[in-house]
């Protein structure tokens, strides 16, 4: 398949809102050519709209959007150029499923003998060969959402937009689209803006990741970045399964000395945990969950809880108290009031702490 | 020079009519190569009116049409006819003009110039089931001769079941759509006249008219002869056939039908006497119309002369049962042959002796709408006879004044 | 997403169904209105304008008064029947009964027939007599003979029967249309519910129907002030004007009596008040009804 | 759709064949005159003779089979013009913003008011001026922008989901691109329904094809039903009985094998 | 909130099918009352239709439906007592979200003050109560599916069915979904079954999970229990994430000795191995995959790929050459042709391969 090279996507000041608070607000991000984009968030944070924005679906209140160096702000979606795969799937029920697929290749007249041969190796990555002659009524969610992407990927746009197109897929299918559409991404170039509210997914997927709260963005970085240095209190409590633990300097009891006034939040990730008994933090088990590979145990100090993550054969009682240990080096701090990330304190804190 | 003619013609009588003049057409045509005429079969009467006059308001008149007699009166305000007197210039012309039962002509005829000629035409007869009659004891050969008789008559020809519920009647006296034309008959008989020569005046609330309202009324209240309530005339004819009542007044028009469709034997007589006989007369006219050339009207002229000469008139007579307006057509081989093998086709042109013109004014649908309301009001009951008349006077002098 | 390209591609999509309603509707409509105003037209008499007198005229005129009346009884009492026995039509139709195919064929039969020849038959179902109806009533009660059409007090019942009986199945269409359209997962979310049929029907498929329910409405309005076939036929408005509707008054000023001027006047009425009730029907509800 | 019980079921079967029978009973009663001779007409004996006279007879006294042609060319014309008129005026309602959007909608519902009968004279005026009188399509221009039709594709378009229009849009459909492609084929139950009334409307419509038509070349069927229809010498049920069901039979026939389609085209349409 | 004990429910031989093949092919099922089942399973593979089953909105072609012992095989749903939850939500499009979610107490005249009570307990539980007055068109998608939650945890029956309630949730809502759904059904003791494609979720909220593939149930079992003793390979291959390495035994090169004639597949867990250079299994490194708390490292060994689940910090190369170790109680042996467990012959096989 050849393509056009991915282009460059820069939203700027981007504000829409239906009421108050605005779904979107003065959102700006840069997305390089050919970048694999993730918009991460939890639901009702306006992914949907930042996307539906750049395909040109809605027209925000206030901000550009330029593509490819381009102001298409004021440009109809099919001015510009992009593919886009809905969140609720948006198959024409009239239609076949290879109908569907190849929609988009009938608009531009691309002959006949060529739409053949794209939708037979879309269809054949997709594992949709069997259906093609179905209508999308006749297909289970995951089969439907598979002709969703089918639509896109055949497409070869520089740019495709794709709003949790993976959400009704079982866990095998969706590992396999995941390297798929990654792959496929890398292969013809193009570039990619991804909704999800699954951080796994944004994680193992992009290369850059756009967290979202509340209409804005809380970060835009690197998935490695955002895990190891996450920005804000939100971005340290939304990444990671379980997500790091946030721990108020308090727990820690008489180490935390003086510090204990400030309402410091010390970040450390369950999997960098690990019951020890002369661990720097003392705490009672509250639960301890069994996940098959590990065992997440909840654990409680001076009215907070934290979940630390151990062995899958790790045995303990609910109630009996136990110490944790992790490395100086796994700690994060955050300002509890800014919700902000303070590293110009976090030696002295992690010092008074573990030391 | 050739001519090309446009005919309007109604049907209201069943798809044979429409041949038979199609025929007569062609025939026509095949004798005279230098006319073309487009026969046009424009729907029943009422149809036929609103098409030429909707062709004519489009600047689109045909040049000639067959319409009802009585639309005449509007078809003259409308300033579309033409009087056949200034075609007919020759003897023979007048002497065919003059030819026609003087009946026919009342309605064809208004300040001495004639409009109309008569083709389409019938009059109301009275058909009697002579089985019924001897069933009553009646001798089935003679119908009533006055209103008395037919009162007396039709008490006799009642049939009751066994719970007292009428299963045959003894007259019927249709109601529906267009009353006026068969009260016509009761109020000719008592005399009177309802509207003037000239169209501009009526005399609804003349007591002989009020009279015959009160006997038509009595005939289903006082009597108990004729159902109560409007009587359709649609279903008389059906009515008829299955003996739900003796006898029946209705066109003789209906001939051909009665004959063909009665399970039993029947009689066609003229309509019962009071202080005299009478009927009215009704259906359509030739009109020509203004806005065509001369050559065009000459031709139409013609054709009109031609088809209610006597030969093809006899044809269209035997066909639909209408009667022949002209006693010349009762004179042809043809016509005798018909009528001495079907002698009730006659009673009909016995009949037009006693004939008057059908109610006929100038914006005379709605006069007739008016005068319909009053009869209608009277005979279910709503109003008495006099009350309705008199208003339906009222109003219509509020019409027709702008006439006089 | 009002922009300047818009309006010009939906006015090219208007443009061509706009000539021909401009041409063969609204311009027509204009001018009757302005015949209204002016006096008839005779062959001998030029039209003047009179102003207001023709509205006088229908003021003063005891038929107008009593068509309305007749029309409105008329509007009640054929538009609530004919819309409940389409929507009770379209539920069964709707659903996997025995003969399915018969029945709806049955239902709508009357859309297809013809006016007049319905009429005629009608005519025949109501005869006083022979007529089916007393045929049947003679047979089952012994009762007298109907005249159903002949008599003022049942003369514009019977012409309704006949209305709910023909409209009836061409409203079933489009409920039959809706129906189809409802997820079957509201139904069946609802039946986990506990709902029964009952509540099925008033807490979901009716709502659901509104939109259906407005067009239905709004066409039913129209209808009982449009449908007039079949009084030629039936009743030619009698007796004594009992079943006279407005439009058949309209008609016959205008075909009967010729009376243009009245006609229109009559029309202007008739078209003020329809538009107010439909168009207002239309406007008030059309924002109400739909959830998407 | 809605689960029944036994008795449930049975009272819904039982209703809907009595009114089903009720409603038929006009085309039973149709049949029956027309299969029997005349004296049959009130009389419903099992063993009355059969017949073909009355059919006969009807097709006789008109050239039915140029009618049928003349119907058939007329409301195929009606039905394209209105079908593209409408499409095309509808969609502009159900998806465009415009400034006059509201005052034209207007407009179009006041067509839903108007009565075509009314406007004839005006209309024949019309048509005279252009040439047309005597025309097929001088029967068909006055019907074929219908309000009725707009107003109805208007709101079906309206229930299309915004996401597939969208979708459309985004693949690059052009407007009539995304109008032909995908509104179209989703309405095509509206499409249907309505082809089916209009073509019943206009198969059976008869005061404005009567008055502006002369000639056998253009009039349609209707006009030739019309001749027993009124007539002085009472009805004949069983000859008009007979022209009616020979008139309408194309359109039960078409109703009847539509039927099966029309709710499979519903069935298809529908999203799950 | 007061309820009524959960009941149990058996399928027995339950067969639907639309056509070939058939949706659901001889189901047998038991579900104790008061338990918690998970219907897991690949797309397509018939978990819709089986709840659809058990809730009466489908009826079986073949087999019965017993809940709480009696036969309810053939009564419509509304007669079952049993609440669901619909993978496309189901909401009244006409109706605010309180009157969804009040629409079973309606309709079964449960007093408005009770309504009102009840109401407003199930909305702040699943933060719906800023937009009860809405209607479901204008909220967010994940906005809902808790409406719809809602509306079934509010009925309070005893059998409660949800068809992948959460799959339109962020991650941060969704793990809280699920502690309160399961905190909901232990407290409340009802039966749930619960449809999923999330082995996650399958795995973390049932006491028995029924893996189905293509209409048949493959497994039904505790989630330990499959998890550590997966009866077939579909099994093995299904659960955990990434799943289970199934190894043809030839690829251990010489140390499978005469075994290697056999279609032995050999399954190891990926976070059951780790790099050595000394184990038994020699592999090329393919591709390292960072997910944060851990790198996927994918190896193959003869044709053979698997993956290796090292900690987070592991650099590794691609091309490397590495040596996996695992102990040799984490074995599991399969037969290649049958699909089945072979427990008979595994410590042979793992004498020969790691001895
Ligand atoms: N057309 C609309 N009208 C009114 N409000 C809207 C509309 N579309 C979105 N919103 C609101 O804007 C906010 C952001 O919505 P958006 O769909 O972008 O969320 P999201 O991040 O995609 O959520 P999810 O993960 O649930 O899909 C929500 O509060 C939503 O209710
Ligand atoms: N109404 C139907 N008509 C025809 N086939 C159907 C119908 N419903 C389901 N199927 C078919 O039955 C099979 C099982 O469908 P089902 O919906 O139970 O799958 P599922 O396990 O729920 O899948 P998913 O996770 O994608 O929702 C599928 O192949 C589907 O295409
Ligand atoms: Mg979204
Ligand atoms: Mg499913």
């Amino acid at each position: 398949m050849s393509t056009p090279d991915g282009k460059s996507i820069s939203l700027s000041g981007i504000t829409k809102s239906w009421g108050d608070p605005p779904a979107v607000d003065h959102v700006d991000l840069e997305i390089a050519a050919g970048q694999f984009t993730a918009l991460l968030g939890p639901s009702g944070c306006g992914k949907s709209t930042t996307l539906r924005i750049i395909a040109g679906l809605e027209f925000p209140d206030s901000g550009t959007v330029t593509i490819g160096g381009e102001d298409v702000t004021a440009l109809p979606p099919a001015k510009r150029n992009i593919a886009m795969v809905f969140q609720s799937y948006a198959l024409f029920p009239h239609l076949s499923v290879a109908e569907n697929i190849t929609f988009g290749l009938r608009t531009r007249r691309v002959p006949v003998g060529e739409r053949g041969e794209r939708l037979k190796r879309a269809a054949d990555l997709l594992e949709l060969t069997p259906y093609l002659d179905r209508k999308p009524s006749q297909l289970s969610g995951g089969q439907q959402q598979r002709v969703a992407l089918g639509r896109a990927i055949i497409a070869e746009r520089p740019v495709c937009l794709m709003d949790e197109p993976l959400s009704n897929l079982d866990a095998r299918l969706r590992h396999e689209m995941r390297s798929e559409i990654r792959a496929l991404q890398q292969k013809l170039g193009f570039t990619m803006v991804y909704v999800t509210h699954d951080q796994v997914e944004a994680i193992t997927m992009a290369d850059q990741v756009a967290l979202m709260n509340k209409g804005h963005v809380e970060q835009a970085a690197s998935p490695r970045e955002i895990y190891d240095r996450p920005a804000t209190v939100f971005a340290a409590r939304f990444i990671g399964t379980p997500p790091m633990n946030l721990i108020p300097i308090q727990a820690f009891g008489e180490k935390a000395g003086t510090l204990a006034s400030q309402n410091y939040l010390i970040g450390i990730r369950p999997e960098v945990m690990h019951l020890d008994a002369d661990g720097p933090l003392k705490a009672t088990v509250v639960e301890a969950e069994f996940l098959g590979s590990e065992t997440l145990v909840t654990c409680e100090a001076v009215n907070s809880r934290f979940v630390v993550s151990a062995s899958g054969g790790t045995e303990v009682g609910r109630g009996e108290s136990v110490g944790i240990g992790f490395k100086q080096s796994d700690m994060h701090l955050f300002d509890g009031d800014k919700g902000a990330r303070c590293d110009g304190e976090l030696s002295a804190v992690a010092a008074a702490l573990c030391g | 020079e050739d001519v090309e003619l446009q005919f309007y013609f109604p049907v209201a009588v069943g798809g044979a009519a429409a041949d038979t003049i199609q025929a007569l057409t062609d025939e026509y045509v095949a004798n005279n190569p230098s006319v073309k005429i487009d026969a046009v079969y424009a729907g029943s009467y009422q149809d036929t009116v609103a098409k030429v006059l909707t062709a004519a308001r489009g600047g689109d008149a045909p040049q000639l049409s067959v319409i009802l007699s009585v639309d005449m009166f509007t078809l003259l305000d409308e300033d579309l006819i033409l009087p056949f007197d200034d075609f007919a210039t020759t003897a023979e012309d007048k002497e065919w003009l003059n030819g026609f039962y003087p009946s026919f002509m009342e309605n064809s005829r208004t300040g001495g110039k004639t409009y109309g000629i008569p083709f389409q035409r019938s009059t109301p007869v009275l058909y009697w089931n002579k089985e019924a009659f001897k069933e009553a004891g009646l001798d089935p050969n003679t119908p009533p001769a006055t209103w008395e008789e037919m009162v007396s008559m039709g008490k006799k020809l009642v049939k009751k079941n066994a719970s007292g519920e009428v299963e045959r009647w003894g007259v019927r006296i249709p109601s529906s759509g267009f009353p006026y034309w068969l009260f016509q008959g009761l109020s000719t008989q008592n005399d009177v006249i309802l509207a003037n020569n000239d169209g501009n005046k009526t005399n609804f609330d003349d007591p002989k008219v009020v009279e015959a309202l009160q006997y038509l009324v009595d005939l289903s209240g006082k009597y108990g002869v004729m159902a109560p309530g409007i009587i359709e005339w649609g279903s008389t004819p059906k009515a008829f056939f299955e003996g739900q009542t003796a006898m029946m007044w209705t066109t003789t028009g209906n001939l051909t039908n009665v004959r063909k469709n009665a399970p039993f034997d029947f009689g066609v007589g003229m309509l019962p006497a009071n202080k005299r006989r009478g009927a009215p007369t009704g259906g359509g006219n030739f009109y020509m119309f203004k806005g065509s050339t001369d050559a065009e009207l000459k031709a139409a002229f013609d054709f009109i002369k031609w088809i209610t000469g006597p030969e093809q008139s006899a044809k269209w007579t035997i066909a639909t049962g209408y009667v022949a307006p002209r006693p010349a057509t009762w004179e042809t081989d043809a016509m005798k042959a018909y009528t001495a093998d079907f002698p009730p086709a006659l009673v009909a042109r016995d009949q037009l002796e006693y004939a008057v013109a059908e109610l006929s004014t100038y914006e005379n649908q709605r006069i007739t709408r008016i005068f319909n309301d009053a009869l209608e009001a009277a005979i279910t009951g709503k109003k008495t006879p006099e009350e309705a008349l008199k208003e339906a006077q009222q109003k219509a002098d509020a019409i027709l004044k702008a006439y006089r | 997403m009002t922009r300047r390209i818009e309006w010009v591609h939906a006015w090219l999509l208007l443009l061509p169904a706009m000539v021909f309603l401009f041409t063969f509707t609204h311009l027509p409509a204009v001018r009757t209105i302005i015949d209204s105003f002016f006096s008839t037209a005779r062959g001998r008499r030029k039209s003047v304008f009179v102003g207001l007198e023709n509205y006088q005229q229908l003021i003063d005129d005891p038929t107008f008064w009593k068509v309305l009346a007749n029309n409105l009884w008329f509007a009640l009492g054929t538009i609530p029947t004919s819309i409940a026995i389409a929507l009770v039509m379209a539920l069964w139709v709707n659903e996997k009964l025995a003969g399915r195919s018969f029945i709806r064929m049955a239902y709508f039969t009357p859309t297809v027939l013809p006016l007049i020849a319905v009429a005629n038959i009608w005519l025949f179902f109501y005869t006083p007599g022979f007529g089916l109806f007393d045929q049947i009533a003679t047979g089952l009660f012994d009762t007298g003979q109907h005249n159903f059409l002949g008599n003022p007090d049942t003369a514009l019942a019977a012409v309704m029967v006949v209305t709910v009986w023909k409209e009836a199945g061409f409203f079933m269409i489009f409920y039959l249309a809706a129906l189809q359209t409802i997820p079957p997962s509201l139904l069946e979310a609802a039946r986990v519910e506990g709902a029964g049929r009952w509540t099925i029907f008033w807490r979901v498929v009716f709502p659901l129907l509104m939109p259906t329910t407005l067009f239905v409405s709004v066409n039913a309005v129209i209808n009982s002030f449009r449908l007039v076939d079949h009084l030629f036929i039936l009743t030619g408005g009698g007796p004594n004007n009992a079943s006279s509707l407005l439009l058949f008054y309209i008609y016959e000023t205008a075909f009967r009596f010729w009376d243009t001027a009245y006609a229109a006047t009559l029309t202007v009425v008739l078209l003020v008040m329809l538009s107010l009730l439909a168009i207002g029907q239309f406007f008030l509800f059309d924002r109400k009804v739909h959830y998407k | 759709m809605i689960h029944a019980s036994a008795i449930d079921r049975f009272l819904n079967t039982f209703g809907s064949w009595a009114l089903a029978l009720l409603w038929g009973l006009p085309l039973a009663f149709a049949i029956w005159t027309a299969i029997h001779p005349a004296e049959f007409e009130a009389n419903f004996e099992l063993l009355a003779p059969l017949t073909t006279v009355n059919f006969v007879k009807a097709w006789e006294a008109a050239p039915f089979a140029r009618y049928f042609l003349n119907t058939f060319i007329l409301v195929t014309l009606i039905l394209a013009c209105q079908f593209f008129l409408g499409t095309l005026a509808a969609f502009a309602f159900a998806r465009f913003q415009f400034p006059g959007r509201g005052i034209l909608f207007g407009l179009v519902l006041l067509q839903l008011l108007v009565m075509p009968d009314i406007l004839i004279v005006e209309n024949y005026q019309t048509m005279r001026f252009f040439n047309l009188v005597d025309t097929i399509p001088a029967i068909a221009l006055p019907y074929i922008a219908s309000g009725f039709g707009i107003f109805l594709l208007r709101q079906t378009f309206m229930t299309v989901p915004k996401e597939l229009d969208e979708a459309a849009r985004l693949e690059g459909a052009s407007t009539l691109g995304l109008l032909w492609r995908v509104y179209v084929p989703l309405a095509k139950p509206t499409y249907l329904a309505y082809g089916l009334v209009s073509v019943s409307h206009h198969w059976n419509n008869f005061l404005w094809p009567l008055i502006i038509t002369n000639s056998v070349e253009t009039r349609p069927v209707t006009v030739g039903l019309s001749v027993f229809a009124s007539t002085d010498s009472g009805t004949e049920w069983s000859v008009i009985n007979a022209a009616t069901l020979m008139t309408s039979a194309p359109l039960l026939i078409g109703f009847l094998l539509f039927q099966r389609q029309f709710v499979q085209s519903f069935m298809r349409a529908g999203i799950k």
